[in-house]
């Protein structure tokens, strides 16, 4: 299906607005979390895959209301694997050195709880450029 | 606007638009030095690789240096080719070079004729400031005609460009990377196990001595002092136009009676012509053709009388090898019928005869040791000079060349026409071809004997020769990249020739590989071409079929030309080769 | 957990999906206004129009050189011929440099939609990106999202329905540094050896397939829709007077937060080093920042509060090359450092041009030879003529810049190679008389036994023996073990 | 013929095939050929002289121009690699990191040169450029595995492991 016009464009833009705005500001208008996994070389070099699987398991096991997206490197090598859980309602929070081991941990204080795992808690040190 | 304003150190000219800063240096009267660069534009060859950064010249607002020979003018422009800089840098690339080369100039091929030796004393180095690890490859001795030696390569990449972009056989390739960058064919493999054609054009632009013709001297030496043999030599067309060249002569001095006479005081036998041999392949191609357009047989023909390009055919058009005519060259002729004809008259058996050939050419040294292109177990040619060892060999005798007096070829062998002359020019030997031709065909005597429209230095040429009824379509290629595009147009069904001449070499033999070095003077090339067609011009018959001592060979020996007998010790045939 | 966006060092703009979106999925792009800036491009601009907003934009070339991309767009445009191409060159090959890879393993659509704007304002309809092979997830990522951009009809025919057709491919690299110099890429392309060749011409006039070629870098491309769409303006009003935007830089060695930052140009590197980086690893002392990689320099405390750009950068003695940046710390060697740069470019030289292939091997020779300590004091100054004069007269960018890593850190750092050249470096450890109170934990760990000492006296190493492993460093409670 | 083996006929036929078939399938073949040998490389794990000659052949060009690409490029392998291939990554941070002291662990331990095979063709080290795992510097590969925070000890623990892995099979 092409896309043959800037207002088509546009239309299909606006289809994701809650998931921008999700990632971003931490605002949605449905209430499924997000959980968005680093899955570049480096992020696969420390076992962000095993943490991606495991995540996705857990998550249906538990029965959460919850999608997990890989997405690229977001530049904290130092702490991969780094995943980003994005709640509705609250900003986004950064997560760093959760390998595989670390997932139930992570799926039961932040995704359930909806508590802060301090320990393993980026703080995160960018600004970007919104188009 | 043709012209353009520039400043050389300091100084204010009008150069033409389009030269490199090299050349309006020189226009200044400045020299500067150069190693990689060769300018064969009227071949369509330059070598502008950059490569050695020798000639590097200092360019206002420009970071860098810049190498003269590549970089053109531009208006404005403000050269300074004498800045410290600029002379430091020289200094300091030729020195690296010189750290990573065998300091083995004395026993050097190359001695006093290298670029490199000559650079080193130009630019004054007396010590080395590095040392380090230098290049070590073995030598390859495998050919009969090359010899090399990669720990003498500066990297200058003209043999790459000859062997690659103008003759297209692809042989040679730069291998690696960084400092054990080397070129070298395939694998490293030995020249012998390649396709290489040994047409030696790497040879005659190699600034070093990293590729060099294999020496034969000392084993010509060797059988001149050894009395149990008698010792027959054969002098190419093309070598008597430039030989004089080593010996302080002007480019296209016709020095045919003085080699007579030199061959003679290093102690030869008989001193026999090529182009005798030249005659008589006329002889039987002039034949061999009128017999494949009266028969059908296949056309177009092309000539067999240079080695390079046989082996070219050989091994890139394997498929093809019917096109080819099936006459041996002139020289090895000359070896056959010494060996054979001669030995009867002198009363002698043929292995007591040794064949010496001097030729303009590296290839003609491995179309000697070719198997075929012997009888009885004996090789039709012994040894192939080039025209440059046949130099050394008059120079270490102590023989002043250019005072001799001029001596006549010996009789039976000896006698040529001036269409054997041309055969060292390309256009050469399909003109000489033709004239015999024409007169088989129509049997009318050829009243315009010169056919200007075969002649030149275009790369391919072609021309329609009217001869009765039929209009005789002729190509003439030179160099082995124009004999390619020929041969791909014969292929596609393309071209309609009747007969091809191709010669591997640019020029034809004039042009030679085993020549004296022209080092891309292409007045030099069209001085040697003149003197060629000045020897035809003042030969008394202009014919290869009017050649006397050819009609008694055919008489008392061979029988009809393209005859039987003709055929067992004038013809060949050709073997498939691979590409590698 | 108040703040958790803080007023932050980092500015992302062509990291600014990085870590956000999902890279294989187109739509997920599309939802961060991906091709909005190629659609407002072919409905509303001219190519002329684009070429000037990428120049008033003031973007300059991100894989080190520096050079306008506007300009360099407009060389390329004004040439007149039957065919052009667009190429982009993610042959990232700086050790310790990744910025390019991230860029494509996490937005990759950024770098195709950039290269498509970039087409429409040269007049090219072929693009190809020349990649590393040794990035296969990259490779994938491109792969995938060129499919996708094809079935939204980004590439192919009538873009937008506009006149505008747009084709790209991948074309792999083969493990050669060199051919991140574009004359090198563009015979690397062609299926040749990787060597450069003069310029000019320069690509924009005869590149590939002899044809006006452009060539830009990852990071440049993907600065590009930004640019487009928020306008020169935005982009001008980040970053110093001659640097506009923003630089991606792979922060590694001995620092804390090893990593990819993207800052505005002007950013000091202590910030980038102690705000974002962390600091140096064991809070050990900081010696010096090595930047621009092979190309490059480096960098010691006293500029360290210089605001970084292209032109500052190069007057404090180094390069920003593509942007790695290697910290190191005070038991970081600097001739080994050089000698470390130099094994690699001599290693890298295509071996074409003399300076290059036997100069940096020589360089190199002199560097083993000083470590060695087999050197001698005018092995310096031959170090610094060879240096010069490969600088001088290289051909390409890689033998120009080669020497760099040694003239910076002769300059800096000059006692380290006279220790080598006077031979009075010490090789092995030493103890402290002063700081050893004959604990004995040192010869109890010495694998070689060559401590001696009483308890409660001062210890000795018998330097004969000593490998230098350094355990016994490790061990002392009271920090009396000398380093070599 | 040559000194050195260039029959390509003891060849695998369906990897030649393969080959064939992709070079048919390329528009510019010719210009390709750094993609075809990739895939080559792909199907016989490295190029040896045969197959350099092989590609040549089909691609009609001269095998000097193909072994001189091949050897100009450091990820075309012309020697057989070893089953497992240690790579030590060389990028500036693991060799600020001590990447060069565990390299040298790895060669001694093995006694071979860099770039070589041992001599029961179990293993072949050398450097590559950077891997892009600074954060794990020195980083330590073997095929897909990566070890991060290398060190000597570990370079052994690394080569007993895949000794054993063998011994197990």
């Amino acid at each position: 299906m092409a896309i043959k016009s800037l207002d088509a464009l546009k239309a299909k833009q606006k289809e994701f607005k809650d998931q921008v705005s999700l990632r971003n500001e931490g605002t949605s208008s449905s209430d499924r979390i997000e959980v968005l996994v680093g899955l570049a070389t480096c992020g696969f070099a420390v076992g962000a895959d095993d943490t991606f699987i495991a995540l996705e398991k857990k998550i249906k096991e538990d029965n959460i209301n919850a999608k997990v997206t890989p997405v690229g490197c977001i530049g904290y090598c130092h702490r991969e694997p780094t995943v980003q859980v994005n709640i509705p309602g609250q900003p986004p929070i950064l997560y760093g050195d959760i390998t595989e081991d670390k997932v139930t941990l992570l799926v039961d204080v932040v995704l359930k709880e909806q508590k802060i795992l301090e320990e393993f808690y980026l703080e995160k040190t960018f600004d970007k450029a919104v188009l | 606007m043709n012209t353009l304003n520039i400043h050389v150190n300091g100084r204010p000219m009008m150069v033409k638009k389009g030269i490199t800063v090299l050349e309006a240096c020189h226009q200044a009267g400045i020299k500067i030095p150069t190693l990689c660069h060769l300018n064969l534009e009227e071949y369509g060859i330059v070598n502008k690789v950059a490569s050695c950064r020798i000639c590097v010249v200092e360019i206002e607002n420009r970071a860098t240096l810049v190498p003269s020979c590549a970089e053109k003018v531009y208006e404005g422009m403000h050269i300074k080719s004498d800045s410290l800089r600029a002379i430091n840098a020289r200094r300091n690339n030729l020195e690296l070079l010189l750290s990573n080369h065998p300091f083995e100039c004395l026993t050097c091929t190359k001695n006093l004729t290298c670029e490199l030796q000559s650079l080193a004393e130009e630019l004054n180095i007396r010590d080395i400031s590095f040392t380090g690890k230098k290049m070590d490859y073995p030598i390859d001795h495998s050919s009969e005609a090359i010899v090399k030696d990669p720990n003498k390569c500066v990297m200058c990449r003209r043999c790459e460009t000859m062997c690659n972009d103008v003759q297209t056989v692809g042989v040679l390739s730069g291998l690696r990377r960084g400092f054990d960058a080397v070129v070298a064919p395939a694998f490293n493999l030995d020249m012998l196990e390649t396709s290489c054609t040994y047409c030696g054009q790497c040879v005659a632009v190699c600034p070093t001595g990293a590729l060099t013709e294999r020496n034969d001297v000392p084993r010509v030496w060797k059988r001149l002092s050894n009395k149990n043999y008698h010792m027959v030599v054969q002098v190419a067309p093309a070598v008597r136009v430039a030989l004089g060249e080593m010996f302080g002569m002007a480019p296209g001095s016709i020095s045919t009676g003085k080699i007579v006479t030199a061959l003679r005081r290093l102690g030869f036998d008989a001193v026999f012509d090529t182009n005798f041999g030249a005659d008589l392949t006329i002889m039987e191609e002039a034949r061999e053709l009128v017999h494949r357009i009266e028969e059908g047989g296949t056309l177009p023909m092309l000539t067999s009388c240079c080695p390079a390009w046989v082996k070219f055919i050989e091994h890139q058009f394997p498929d093809m090898l019917d096109v080819p005519s099936t006459c041996k060259s002139p020289q090895t002729m000359v070896g056959a019928i010494a060996k054979t004809y001669y030995a009867e008259k002198v009363n002698l058996p043929s292995k007591q005869i040794k064949v010496v050939s001097i030729m303009p050419c590296v290839a003609k040294k491995a179309e000697s040791a070719r198997p075929e292109l012997s009888k009885e177990n004996l090789h039709h040619v012994d040894y192939t000079l080039s025209t440059r060892e046949f130099g050394h060999m008059i120079k270490e005798a102590g023989i002043e060349f250019e005072a001799l007096p001029d001596g006549d070829f010996d009789n039976i062998l000896g006698e040529s026409t001036g269409a054997a002359a041309i055969f060292g020019t390309t256009g050469g030997v399909i003109e000489a071809a033709t004239r015999t031709a024409y007169e088989l065909l129509t049997g009318d005597p050829l009243e315009h004997i010169d056919f200007e429209e075969l002649r030149g230095l275009e790369g391919v040429r072609e021309a329609t020769v009217t001869i009765g009824d039929l209009d005789l379509k002729i190509g003439i290629a030179h160099g082995l990249g124009n004999a390619r595009k020929l041969l791909e147009d014969i292929k596609a069904g393309k071209a309609d020739y009747h007969a091809i001449e191709i010669m591997a070499c640019p020029g034809g033999c004039i042009g030679g590989g085993g020549q004296p070095y022209h080092h891309g003077d292409m007045s030099i090339i069209k001085a040697r071409q003149k003197a060629i067609y000045d020897i035809d011009k003042n030969t008394p018959r202009r014919k290869s079929h009017e050649n006397e001592m050819v009609l008694k060979l055919y008489q008392d020996y061979l029988g009809d030309p393209y005859g039987e007998k003709a055929h067992d010790l004038l013809h060949t045939c050709y073997t498939k080769g691979e590409r590698i | 957990m108040d703040t958790v966006v803080k007023d932050t060092l980092q500015y992302r703009i062509a990291l600014r999906n990085c870590g956000l979106i999902n890279p294989e999925n187109i739509d997920d792009y599309i939802a961060v206004k991906g091709y909005e800036a190629l659609a407002v491009t072919l409905e509303q601009y001219t190519p002329k129009k684009v070429i000037n907003i990428v120049k008033e934009s003031h973007l300059r070339g991100r894989g080190g050189g520096g050079f306008p991309t506007g300009i360099k767009w407009e060389l390329t445009a004004r040439e007149q011929s039957d065919e052009k191409y667009i190429i982009c060159n993610a042959d990232e090959g700086d050790p310790g440099a990744f910025m390019d890879r991230s860029i494509l393993e996490g937005d990759p659509h950024s770098v195709i939609e950039a290269m498509i704007i970039a087409g429409y304002a040269i007049g090219a309809s072929k693009g190809y990106v020349y990649i590393r092979a040794e990035y296969p997830l990259a490779i994938d990522r491109l792969e995938t999202a060129i499919k996708q951009a094809k079935s939204y009809g980004f590439l192919g025919n009538n873009i937008f329905d506009s006149n505008f057709s747009f084709d790209l491919e991948l074309k792999l690299g083969a493990g050669a540094f060199v051919c991140g110099e574009e004359t090198a890429l563009i015979n690397s392309l062609q299926g040749l050896r990787g060597e450069p060749t003069k310029k000019p011409p320069f690509p924009s006039v005869s590149g590939f397939r002899q044809k006006p070629t452009n060539v830009n870098n990852v990071e440049t491309f993907a600065n590009i829709p930004a640019i487009i769409l928020k306008g020169s303006d935005w982009f001008n009003a980040i970053g110093t007077d001659h640097s506009k935007g923003t630089k991606v830089f792979a922060l590694a060695g001995k620092i804390n937060n090893v990593g990819l930052v993207e800052v505005p140009m002007g950013t000091t590197l202590r910030d980038i080093i102690y705000e974002i980086g962390g600091g140096i690893v064991d809070d050990k002392q900081f010696k010096a920042v090595q930047t621009g990689g092979p190309s490059g320099g480096v960098i010691t405390e006293e500029n360290l509060d210089t605001p970084i750009d292209y032109e500052s950068i190069r007057n404090i003695g180094s390069m920003m090359g593509s942007g790695g940046m290697i910290v190191l710390d005070e038991d970081d060697d600097m001739v080994e450092i050089s000698k470390f740069f130099l094994d690699f470019t001599q290693d890298e030289s295509c071996g074409k041009c003399t300076p290059c292939r036997i100069g940096t091997k020589r360089l190199y020779e002199i560097l083993e030879r000083l470590t060695n300590m087999e050197g001698s004091p005018e092995d310096l100054d031959l170090l610094e003529e060879l240096a010069q004069n490969v600088k001088d007269s290289s051909l390409c960018g890689l033998g120009q810049s080669a020497p760099n890593p040694i003239l910076s850190t002769i300059d800096r750092f000059r006692e380290e190679y006279e220790a080598y050249a006077y031979r009075t470096k010490r090789t092995t450890y030493a103890i402290d008389d002063n700081k050893c109170i004959g604990c004995t934990k040192c010869s109890r760990v010495c694998p070689v036994d060559c401590i001696t000492g009483e308890v409660k006296q001062v210890h000795v190493i018998n330097e004969a023996n000593c490998i230098a492993c350094g355990a016994c460093y490790n061990a002392c409670p009271v920090d009396a073990i000398i380093k070599p | 013929m040559t000194t050195i083996d260039l029959d390509y006929s003891t060849l695998d036929q369906t990897k030649l095939d393969d080959l064939t078939a992709y070079i048919d399938s390329l528009e510019h073949p010719e210009e390709s050929l750094i993609h075809v040998l990739h895939r080559a490389q792909k199907l016989f794990g490295y190029i040896p002289y045969n197959v350099q000659f092989f590609v040549a052949k089909t691609l009609k060009i001269g095998a000097a121009r193909v072994n001189g690409v091949v050897s100009f490029y450091s990820f075309f392998n012309e020697q057989k690699p070893g089953k497992y291939t240690i790579s030590v990554c060389m990028g500036t941070a693991c060799y600020v990191r001590g990447a060069e002291k565990v390299l040298q662990k790895l060669l001694e331990k093995l006694e071979i040169n860099k770039g070589d095979v041992t001599e029961d063709g179990l293993f072949s080290v050398k450097d590559v450029r950077c891997i892009g795992a600074c954060g794990l510097a020195p980083v330590v590969t073997v095929g897909e595995k990566v070890y991060g925070h290398a060190t000597e000890d570990m370079a052994l623990d690394i080569i007993d492991k895949y000794r054993g892995d063998l011994d197990g099979n």
